[in-house]
């Protein structure tokens, strides 16, 4: 039953590659990286589970605090990025 | 089963390496590269590599990103495009992959437990660890006692890249020099992501903590310790500016922790001289060689994560100060 | 040959394939960040190798659970040499960017053939 | 009974879940522009994150993995959201117009790519 779950996140997993790698703004891309990022955590605990080693939790738990600080630098990478850029047309 | 998640997980990374080569934009590149390192890490992890894992993950999801895109802002992102045959290089690099694959078929199959890999030592270091310091990680036992000058090794490695880095960016640049502008940082002004992110950052922080000494019994260890911790200061940088992050805790503290960190390790194995045992013996430093040896992996695990937390921060910082310079 | 035993060897070829993807973006990019991305793809290739090596059927990860008997364990040699190697894959990787940062301060770009033009 | 009971939801709970994420993703993929596929998005984030976990804590029972699958799924629900916040915020004051007259896949406007 566990690989029932594991290939339906196997395949939502699948479907955000092809939005990230299709785009077409960038928007779209960084939101399939963090779709991307919250099916690995759901991956990693349900192959946890389907392995019977429960005390690998550790892992997805490090994924589900670190994965937003890539989606905020990411963020805050582009912002300063267009504001550099609507600064060079002023000039 | 394996295999089903194995050709799942390892097409797609196919693909997205595809992609990453292929892409123009060099942030998409980036973005893509964090991908990359999910996708790596889950094969770790169904490898039943869970140690690698959490380093991958400790590593991939937060510090590289944010380095390569400090230097991204630092540099431009753009790729030009480039004229000119390319069929050569094709031509090479797929003979190369030809020939690998037919060399593949030499070596044993997936998981076959007679490879030779399996036969060597391997079975001696599972079998010694409950003997020589009665904790479950065999991993942990390896890196930091039965090969512990490796680890040495590595950790001066780190320690020379950091010192490397701020030789070569802590230099003032060329041009614009005295142009220190108070950069206010973009997150600064969202409010929700602000109270989100403080919320995180002493969870992180304990998260490190805990595998920092949680490691003899499952998962973790210093460098993936090191790398969670310095994970959480960057997102405290990234909410409250960087020179917060910088008074909050100063170079100072931060190249005190690289060195500190690898006298540590290397101080611990002198110490071990001096008790009469070999360097890195650490079944003399106590009357009980079984606690002897735990309490040295202790230490030194302590002066891996200090040495990795600080140089990983340095080099961040390094690029950052550089940033709000130019 | 069976089916079974071709997918085996999938992990060898998909590492073989990324390897020259990551050695095809080192040759032929002429920006120097995408040659550090390419080198950085090669490198994730060789842990991939190391890391299937490591693997024994019906085995779990190498940290021995209280109680079970009998159990069978993968290889911890190969991940312990990948676990501080990524840690220090990342430290070189930004000595090689803090070069080109720098390469791109003195020559304003960071196209191989335009900073050898500029030489 | 309480076991067989308690499996049974479980399992419920689990294939709602994976159908949830699924949708999710087809939806990410299929709708028309960027404000739309966010709320997509959202639907795995929450919806798919909670079912899943809830399922999997009934399958552990009362042990430490339990605590950890709470604590991943309460880090999952506070992250998520926020990061989907902040991206949909950037991608307004960029300039890119949610226009639900218009469902076509180009961004108006100065936007960057």
């Amino acid at each position: 039953m566990y690989i029932v779950v594991s290939i339906a996140i196997l395949v939502t997993m699948v479907l955000a590659l092809i939005r990230a790698l299709m785009g077409p703004s960038v928007y779209d891309r960084v939101l399939a990286v963090n779709v991307f990022g919250t099916k690995t955590v759901l991956l990693l605990s349900v192959i946890a589970f389907l392995y019977g080693r429960p005390d690998f939790l550790d892992l997805a738990l490090a994924y589900a605090l670190i994965n937003m600080v890539g989606i905020l630098a990411v963020l805050e990478f582009f912002q300063n990025r267009s504001r550099r850029n609507s600064s060079i047309k002023d000039d | 089963m394996i295999f089903i998640f194995a050709v799942f997980l390892l097409t797609m990374l196919v693909i997205t390496a595809v992609a990453i080569v292929r892409a123009e934009d060099l942030f998409v590149a980036v973005m893509l590269t964090s991908i990359f390192s999910l996708l790596m890490a889950a094969n770790f992890f169904i490898l039943d590599a869970a140690d690698v894992a959490l380093t991958e993950a400790a590593v991939g999801a937060g510090v590289t990103t944010v380095i390569f895109l400090c230097a991204l802002s630092l540099t431009g992102d753009r790729e030009k495009p480039r004229q000119g045959p390319r069929w050569v290089a094709i031509g090479t690099v797929g003979v190369l992959a030809l020939l690998i694959i037919y060399a593949t078929f030499d070596k044993p199959r997936l998981g076959d437990p007679d490879a030779p890999v399996h036969q060597h030592i391997a079975p001696w270091y599972i079998e010694k660890t409950t003997e020589y310091m009665d904790f479950p990680n065999v991993v942990t036992a390896i890196l930091s006692s039965f090969r512990g000058y490796d680890t040495l090794g590595e950790v001066l490695v780190v320690f020379a890249a950091c010192i490397g880095v701020l030789f070569i960016l802590g230099v003032s640049p060329p041009r614009k020099t005295q142009q220190v502008t108070t950069k206010n940082s973009g997150l600064r002004h969202h409010l929700i992501p602000q109270v989100v992110g403080r919320l995180l950052i002493p969870f992180i922080v304990l998260f490190g903590l805990y595998v920092q000494f949680h490691g003899e019994y499952g998962p973790g260890g210093g460098f993936q310790a090191g790398a969670i911790i310095a994970t959480g200061v960057i997102l405290y940088a990234l909410l409250e500016g960087e020179a917060n992050a910088l008074r909050a805790i100063p170079r100072g503290v931060l190249l005190g922790m690289v060195v500190g960190g690898a006298l540590l390790f290397g101080g611990v194995g002198v110490v071990c001289m001096l008790m009469g045992g070999a360097f890195l013996e650490y079944s003399v430093l106590t009357a009980d060689p079984v606690f002897g040896q735990q309490l040295g992996i202790l230490i030194i695990e302590a002066g891996v994560g200090m040495a990795v937390c600080g140089a990983l921060l340095s080099i961040f910082h390094a690029f950052a100060a550089r940033e709000s310079l130019s | 040959m069976n089916l079974l035993e071709l997918l085996g060897y999938f992990n060898y070829w998909v590492f073989a394939i990324i390897l020259t993807i990551g050695l095809y973006a080192i040759i032929i990019k002429t920006n120097l960040i995408k040659k550090l991305i390419g080198l950085s793809i090669f490198q994730s290739a060789v842990f991939l190798m190391y890391i299937t090596m490591d693997k024994v059927e019906g085995g779990t990860a190498p940290i021995i659970q209280a109680g079970v008997e009998d159990q069978i364990f993968s290889n911890p040699l190969p991940q312990v040499l990948i676990l501080t190697a990524i840690v220090v894959g990342v430290s070189t990787l930004a000595l090689g960017l803090a070069m080109v940062v720098r390469i791109s301060e003195c020559y304003d770009t960071i196209e191989e053939n335009e900073i050898l033009d500029a030489d | 009974m309480i076991d067989l009971v308690l499996d049974v939801l479980s399992w419920i709970l689990l294939i709602l879940g994976a159908s949830c994420v699924l949708i999710g993703g087809i939806g990410g993929l299929r709708l028309p522009n960027f404000y739309t596929r966010l709320h997509a998005a959202s639907l795995t984030d929450t919806m798919g994150t909670i079912l899943i976990f809830v399922g999997m804590m009934l399958q552990a029972g009362l042990s430490l993995a339990t605590l950890k699958l709470f604590a991943i799924m309460l880090f999952l629900l506070l992250t998520g959201p926020t990061a989907t916040y902040a991206l949909a915020n950037a991608a307004l004051l960029s300039g890119l117009k949610p226009d639900a007259g218009d469902a076509s896949d180009k961004p108006k406007g100065n936007t960057p790519e």
